[in-house]
């Protein structure tokens, strides 16, 4: 058992590796898609803690990163803020204000909390488009300052994609973390069986809430390193389309595990930009392969993969105490 | 059996990233393929001009998604410059090619989409989209970049940045000129003093929505009162009783095609059959005129192009446009034809294509008469100098008057 | 092993409870005492309201009238998971584990529970967890395995040592022998006699008679949610009104007998 | 007065259309228990269905709208088996995914078959219509509203009264229980995917003058029309319809009398706080959950 962990460790810290290094010699375009992808993760990662782990199924978290990115946009630029501090506000602002709306939307159930997220998300589009104070309205808001600390400015793309990379790193090991945590088990309590979770002691208003405000957390990040990274910011980016493409990615992937996540989101982003060639047909290659994908997959990769592994497993077990 | 999706994760990875190292060395049969949807045109042409290589200009506009229309024009118009120039002896005795990007409608794909191009070093320049978002999401990729980009946006907002983007021209007129004239003539020469405000809270419409309210002000009218919806709405009963009740004697609409066709049609079936009507320059555009028909007659509109103006390079642009397509020749498709030209004309100037020689060049170009208007590039903002009254009459959009100015310096 | 301890102070207490659905009353003025290391019998013909019962006490429903108290506490009112963690806890007809995890972290789902309890002894684990799993017949299996791969017995087991892991003062059975053979029948007679060893109130649902009869230090019967009586197995099996209750429903005392 | 007759007037005419697409969406709702996210696309696609019969082929409109109507069962029925039917046992958010890629499909193909430019056909009723009490409609709306009343009565009658209909209704119940008494199930579910694609695409036909067809169309209504079935309750016909006319008005009058820019939020917040009073809509009977 431990030999395995051990390992899978070194296994995992070899593609870590092998993804560090992946930016040397790479230009400019395919560095951006990286750190998009990057970050798209990290929310992608946000919907995997709140319907891989807790079962509730969101469509707000692209407006929720939208809140994190506006937040830090705002704290740079208008309050003055240095951009670290507004990363950790932004992170902190963006959770409490997901954690407070989960005590009101999870007074609801199942997919009636989808229901409500939706209008979440409309209606934040709508303030992102129109709160002209706020987020500069449809103009959007520009000149953000590159991401910097202890007076380094992170100008070059390949320097925010190692920053971007470490954030997602510690993030990940935060959600292991948290998925062998008692809160994490309280999720997937809640999510494979609410009332018998009662039964256990598990508050599920309160956890609900919780789950919802890391997912908020990690939206957060998420927001403030892409106003970090694109220097821009307008409503065009935090759409509901956007929410529908983490869904899709954290399912074409698997929900079992914050890798299925990265699957995901890695295949979906660089996909887009594979397709790019084929110009005017690329978005219907795209839908199709979307559809093709969980038609065949229902369980997303990272299932398909563990039922595969699973089968092949018992077959070699079993083989040999049947002879 | 973790070790097992870790083993498939970095097999992916390590398989996806090395197939972007490819794609990102820029030579890859990836490039290929573009070339061949993007210029047909130019493939046919180029035996009778000369078998040098191409010079690239990259065209970064929206193919995909809510805002594929504008694609569609830049293609379309994309191929016809393309074969006109190469068939003229190309540029500098090398063909052009034109190389498109698709930029989604989103700013994530915008920068995408530009940054593709621009990690291109074989192209020159690129041609920046239809939409102010858009371009101001590349202002900064243009700086770092150092690739001379075109905006076609034309927001004031857009004019300052690209004033301050040495890399970033906006080849158009900026509406501020346009919509004043427009103004001055319904008030100084019709006479119209009251006036309610329907917008858009798009990018474009709020600011022209801005300009209408100024060039008001400078006259010392406000609006009577101003609404503004979001894109996308198909009902305006409560805008349009809002607008009634404080009786205006004309109403001022900014917004986009299909809007301001929706909003023509209810105004005309509410009753208000002789409403003037003074518009931004979608609701002079052949989309816009093609959908509302009859509803749109007596609209003015500050157009800076409709498909037969009097201007002589394009009306033939237009009319080849609407012989090969089928369809009118809109803005978008004309706005395409002059960046390119223009740019074919810095690269003529500079006599090469070294990037920053281009870039300089283009500062040099005063007095460029393109098919849609005069250009001044002498500073980088609001390049193009001038723009039309449009009147609409039969479902066809009449030019009224000719605007022009000389850019202050 | 009948050792009846009767102490001063009941655990749990039901106090007229009365809960209706629509025009069916499902428990009708039910009033009863549970005291620490006894196992009290909950009977009665299918539909006759026992489950109900459970779901009151623990709070899945609410009360319409009377109370429910836990030691000198009122928790008519209170929700689910705080009265689950006052120390009510249940196991389900059928078996509601967390489907999708090993059976490690179903298991350590009750410690956690233990942990929110702040019981001091909470987070020493380990060795109960071992004991519990060796009574329940279970510590052959990998912890890492997915609850998927235990049988349907295995499950339920999995469920009361999750549920003792907790530390309960109450704890409720619905139904554990349902659908077991033989063998596993014995391992829940011994973990039932673990919980009442320890003090803990336990509360059996049960068809089977012949281990309600064994096991129990009391019983009450129910028909269409009301008590027809409350006393010692052996007074309970001579009352003719039970007799009747089961024939006319369907005769399910004599077929277990 | 006449101001308020007149939005009244407008928030219903817009409110049946969004009832009449929120119909075609409980359709399936019932009978598969998953929210269609291809609905609107099946607007956009019946749309222009009727534009090719209408404009291109120059046929009359009526004929056109019949005939995209027949075109979009067929559609429907395509669509339930590539995207629904072979993940019918799986979790409902895979169903929601590949109808989302279907819904992309949809987008781009029509893109590539009829352009991005928008266009319109020819409305069934021209002139607008001065009503008695003060207000005007729409010719088209008044046509949409017969239409509209026209294809609830049928999906009313075709449910309650004939055999298919009773077919339908038990699979929607229980489909393990409708295969065991010997119901086909994967006919009478593709009766259903047909008979809301079919009723929604004669909501593209007829909306097309109106809103102007566009391969994005059916976002923006699909948007409203998710809150009519939300607002009204979802799992009863008469609930989309109802929720469909209270979205209209609220859009209206909160125009009118809040804030024009913020239609489409006001409407969402009408949804939130219906789903905080009553999660289980306005008309529809609670949903009991099993314990």
């Amino acid at each position: 058992m431990k030999n395995k962990k051990k390992s899978s460790i070194i296994v995992l810290l070899t593609a870590l590796a092998v993804f560090a290094l992946a930016p040397l010699g790479m230009g400019n375009y395919m560095l951006r898609v990286l750190n998009v992808a990057l970050i798209t993760y990290l929310c992608v990662l946000s919907v995997y803690v709140l319907l891989g782990m807790c079962g509730q199924n969101s469509f707000a978290q692209a407006g929720l990163w939208g809140v994190g990115a506006y937040m830090a946009a705002n704290l740079v630029l208008r309050a003055g803020f240095p951009p670290v501090i507004a990363l950790f506000a932004a992170t902190a602002g963006t959770a409490l204000f997901a954690f407070v709306l989960g005590f009101a939307f999870f007074r609801l159930r199942q997919y009636y909390f989808t229901f409500a997220s939706v209008g979440l998300m409309t209606i934040l589009n709508g303030l992102f488009m129109n709160w002209e104070p706020v987020t500069g309205g449809a103009l959007g808001m520009q000149n953000i300052p590159k991401f910097s600390v202890f007076g380094i400015m992170l100008e070059s793309e390949k320097a925010n994609f190692y920053f971007i990379l470490i954030i997602c790193v510690l993030t990940f090991v935060v959600m292991r973390i948290l998925f062998y945590s008692s809160i994490g088990r309280s999720f997937m309590a809640i999510r494979d069986n609410e009332i018998a979770a009662n039964c256990m002691g598990v508050n599920s208003l309160l956890t609900k809430s919780i789950a919802f405000g890391i997912s908020g957390a990690l939206c957060g990040i998420a927001g403030a390193l892409y106003a970090f990274l694109s220097g821009y910011l307008s409503y065009q980016t935090f759409t509901y389309q956007q929410s529908t493409m983490y869904l899709i990615m954290i399912m074409l992937g698997g929900t079992i595990s914050p890798v299925g996540a990265i699957i995901g989101t890695m295949i979906i982003s660089l996909l887009q930009e594979f397709v790019r060639p084929l110009a005017n047909y690329m978005q219907l290659i795209y839908g199709a392969g979307i559809m093709i994908l969980m038609v065949v997959q229902p369980e997303g990769i990272l299932g398909g993969g563990k039922a595969l592994y699973e089968t092949l497993h018992k077959r070699k077990r079993t083989g040999p105490d049947a002879a | 059996m973790k070790k097992a999706f870790v083993l498939f994760l970095s097999s992916m990875v390590s398989l996806s990233l090395a197939a972007c190292g490819a794609s990102s060395s820029g030579n890859a049969p990836v490039m290929e393929d573009t070339k061949t949807t993007s210029s047909a045109a130019a493939a046919d042409n180029t035996g009778s001009t000369t078998s040098e290589e191409p010079i690239r200009i990259g065209l970064a506009t929206v193919l995909t998604g809510e805002r594929a229309m504008e694609g569609e024009y830049a293609s379309n118009a994309a191929k016809i410059i393309t074969e006109e120039i190469n068939s003229s002896g190309g540029i500098l005795g090398r063909p052009i090619e034109i190389v498109i990007e698709d930029g989604l409608g989103t700013d994530v794909g915008a920068v995408n989409a530009y940054r593709k191009l621009a990690d291109d070093s074989s192209i020159v320049a690129i041609v920046g989209s239809d939409n102010s978002n858009d371009n101001i999401a590349i202002a900064n990729e243009a700086k770092q970049a150092q690739i001379l980009s075109t905006a076609q946006g034309s927001s004031p907002t857009l004019r300052d940045i690209c004033n301050e983007n040495p890399w970033l021209f906006q080849l158009r007129a900026c509406e501020e000129t346009m919509i004043d004239a427009l103004i001055g003539y319904a008030v100084e020469e019709l006479g119209y003093t009251k006036f309610a405000l329907i917008h858009d809270t798009e990018t474009n419409s709020s600011d022209q929505a801005r300009l209408f309210t100024m060039a008001l002000e400078k006259r010392g009218i406000k609006p009577l009162a101003t609404v503004s919806f979001t894109t996308g709405t198909k009902d305006f009963t409560s805008h349009i009783t809002k607008m009634q009740q404080v009786q205006p004697e004309a109403i001022i609409g900014a917004c986009l095609f299909n809007e301001a066709a929706i909003i023509a049609e209810q105004i005309r079936a509410f009753g208000m059959t002789d409403m003037p009507i003074f518009g931004s320059n979608a609701w002079a555009d052949p989309v816009t005129i093609g959908l509302g028909g009859e509803a749109l007659n007596g609209v003015c509109s500050a157009a800076a192009w409709v498909p037969n103006t009097t201007n002589e390079k394009g009306a033939a642009f237009s009319q080849k446009y609407q012989e090969l397509y089928g369809h009118e020749c809109a803005k978008a498709a004309a706005q395409i034809y002059d960046h390119v030209s223009i740019i074919c004309e810095a690269i003529t100037i500079a006599g090469n294509t070294d990037r920053a020689a281009i870039r300089d060049a283009m500062n040099q170009i005063t007095d460029y008469h393109g098919a849609i208007t005069i250009y001044d590039c002498s500073t980088n903002g609001d390049c193009g100098r001038g723009g039309l009254v449009v009147r609409i009459e039969n479902e066809v959009a009449v030019v009224l008057q000719e605007i022009y100015s000389e850019k202050d310096k | 092993m009948k050792h009846y301890i009767n102490e001063k102070e009941p655990v749990l207490t039901l106090h007229n409870v009365v809960k209706r659905f629509g025009g069916v009353t499902a428990a009708d003025h039910v009033s009863f005492e549970l005291y620490g290391g006894e196992v009290f019998g909950l009977i009665g013909p299918n539909g006759s309201g026992k489950t109900t019962l459970i779901n009151l006490i623990t709070g899945i429903y609410s009360a319409d009238e009377g109370n429910i108290m836990l030691g000198g506490k009122k928790v008519t009112k209170l929700s689910t998971h705080t009265r689950s963690k006052l120390g009510i806890i249940r196991s389900f007809q059928h078996p509601r584990l967390l489907g999708r995890c090993d059976i490690e972290t179903n298991i350590l789902v009750g410690v956690d529970l233990a942990v929110r309890r702040r019981l001091p002894q909470a987070r020493d684990y380990q060795e109960r967890m071992n004991i519990l799993l060796e009574t329940a017949g279970l510590s052959g299996v990998n912890l890492k395995d997915s609850t998927e791969r235990l049988s349907y017995g295995q499950q339920k087991m999995l469920e009361i040592v999750r549920a003792m892991l907790s530390y309960p003062k109450v704890l409720l059975l619905d139904e554990p022998a349902a659908g077991l053979n033989r063998s596993e029948m014995n391992y829940i007679r011994a973990l039932i006699s673990m919980a009442t060893n320890e003090g803990i109130a336990v509360l059996l649902i049960e068809h089977a008679m012949d281990l309600v009869m064994e096991v129990c230090n009391r019983i009450t019967v129910l028909n269409f949610g009301k008590q027809i009586t409350t006393g010692l197995p052996s007074e309970v099996q001579e009352n003719t009104a039970v007799i009747e209750a089961y024939l006319g429903g369907g005769g399910q005392l004599a077929a277990n007998q | 007065m006449g101001q308020i007759m007149q939005l009244f007037v407008s928030g219903l005419s817009t409110g049946v259309v969004y009832g009449l697409i929120a119909m075609g969406m409980v359709l399936i709702f019932r009978a598969v228990g998953v929210m269609n996210f291809a609905q609107g696309e099946f607007l956009m696609f019946g749309g222009y269905l009727c534009y090719t019969f209408n404009q291109l082929l120059g046929w009359n409109i009526m004929i056109s709208l019949i005939l995209a109507s027949v075109g979009m069962g067929v559609v429907g029925v395509l669509f339930m088996r590539a995207a629904y039917w072979p993940l019918r046992k799986a979790q409902a958010r895979a169903i929601i995914v590949s109808a989302m890629g279907a819904s992309m499909v949809f987008k781009e193909g029509s893109r590539l078959i009829w352009g991005s430019i928008p266009v319109k056909v020819d409305r069934v009723l021209e002139a607008p219509v001065k009503l008695a009490g003060g207000g005007i409609i729409q010719g088209q709306y008044l046509a949409i509203m017969i239409v509209a009343a026209i294809l609830m009565l049928f999906v009313y009658l075709l449910l309650e009264k004939t055999f298919v209909g009773h077919v339908m209704q038990a699979t929607a119940q229980d489909q393990y229980m409708a295969s065991m008494v010997g119901v086909p199930v994967i006919f009478s579910i593709a009766m259903t995917f047909a008979l809301s694609a079919m009723i929604t695409g004669i909501g593209g036909g007829l909306l097309a003058p109106l809103f102007f067809l566009n391969n994005t169309m059916g976002a923006t209504a699909g948007a409203k029309a998710f809150a009519a079935i939300v607002i009204g309750g979802f799992g009863s016909v008469q609930g989309a319809v109802l929720g469909g006319l209270i979205v209209g008005l609220v859009e209206v009058f909160g125009g009118a009398y809040i804030s024009t820019t913020y239609q489409l939020v006001l409407i969402y917040i009408v949804l939130i706080i219906v789903l905080m009073v009553r999660p289980q809509g306005i008309f529809s009977s609670k949903i009991q959950e099993k314990a």
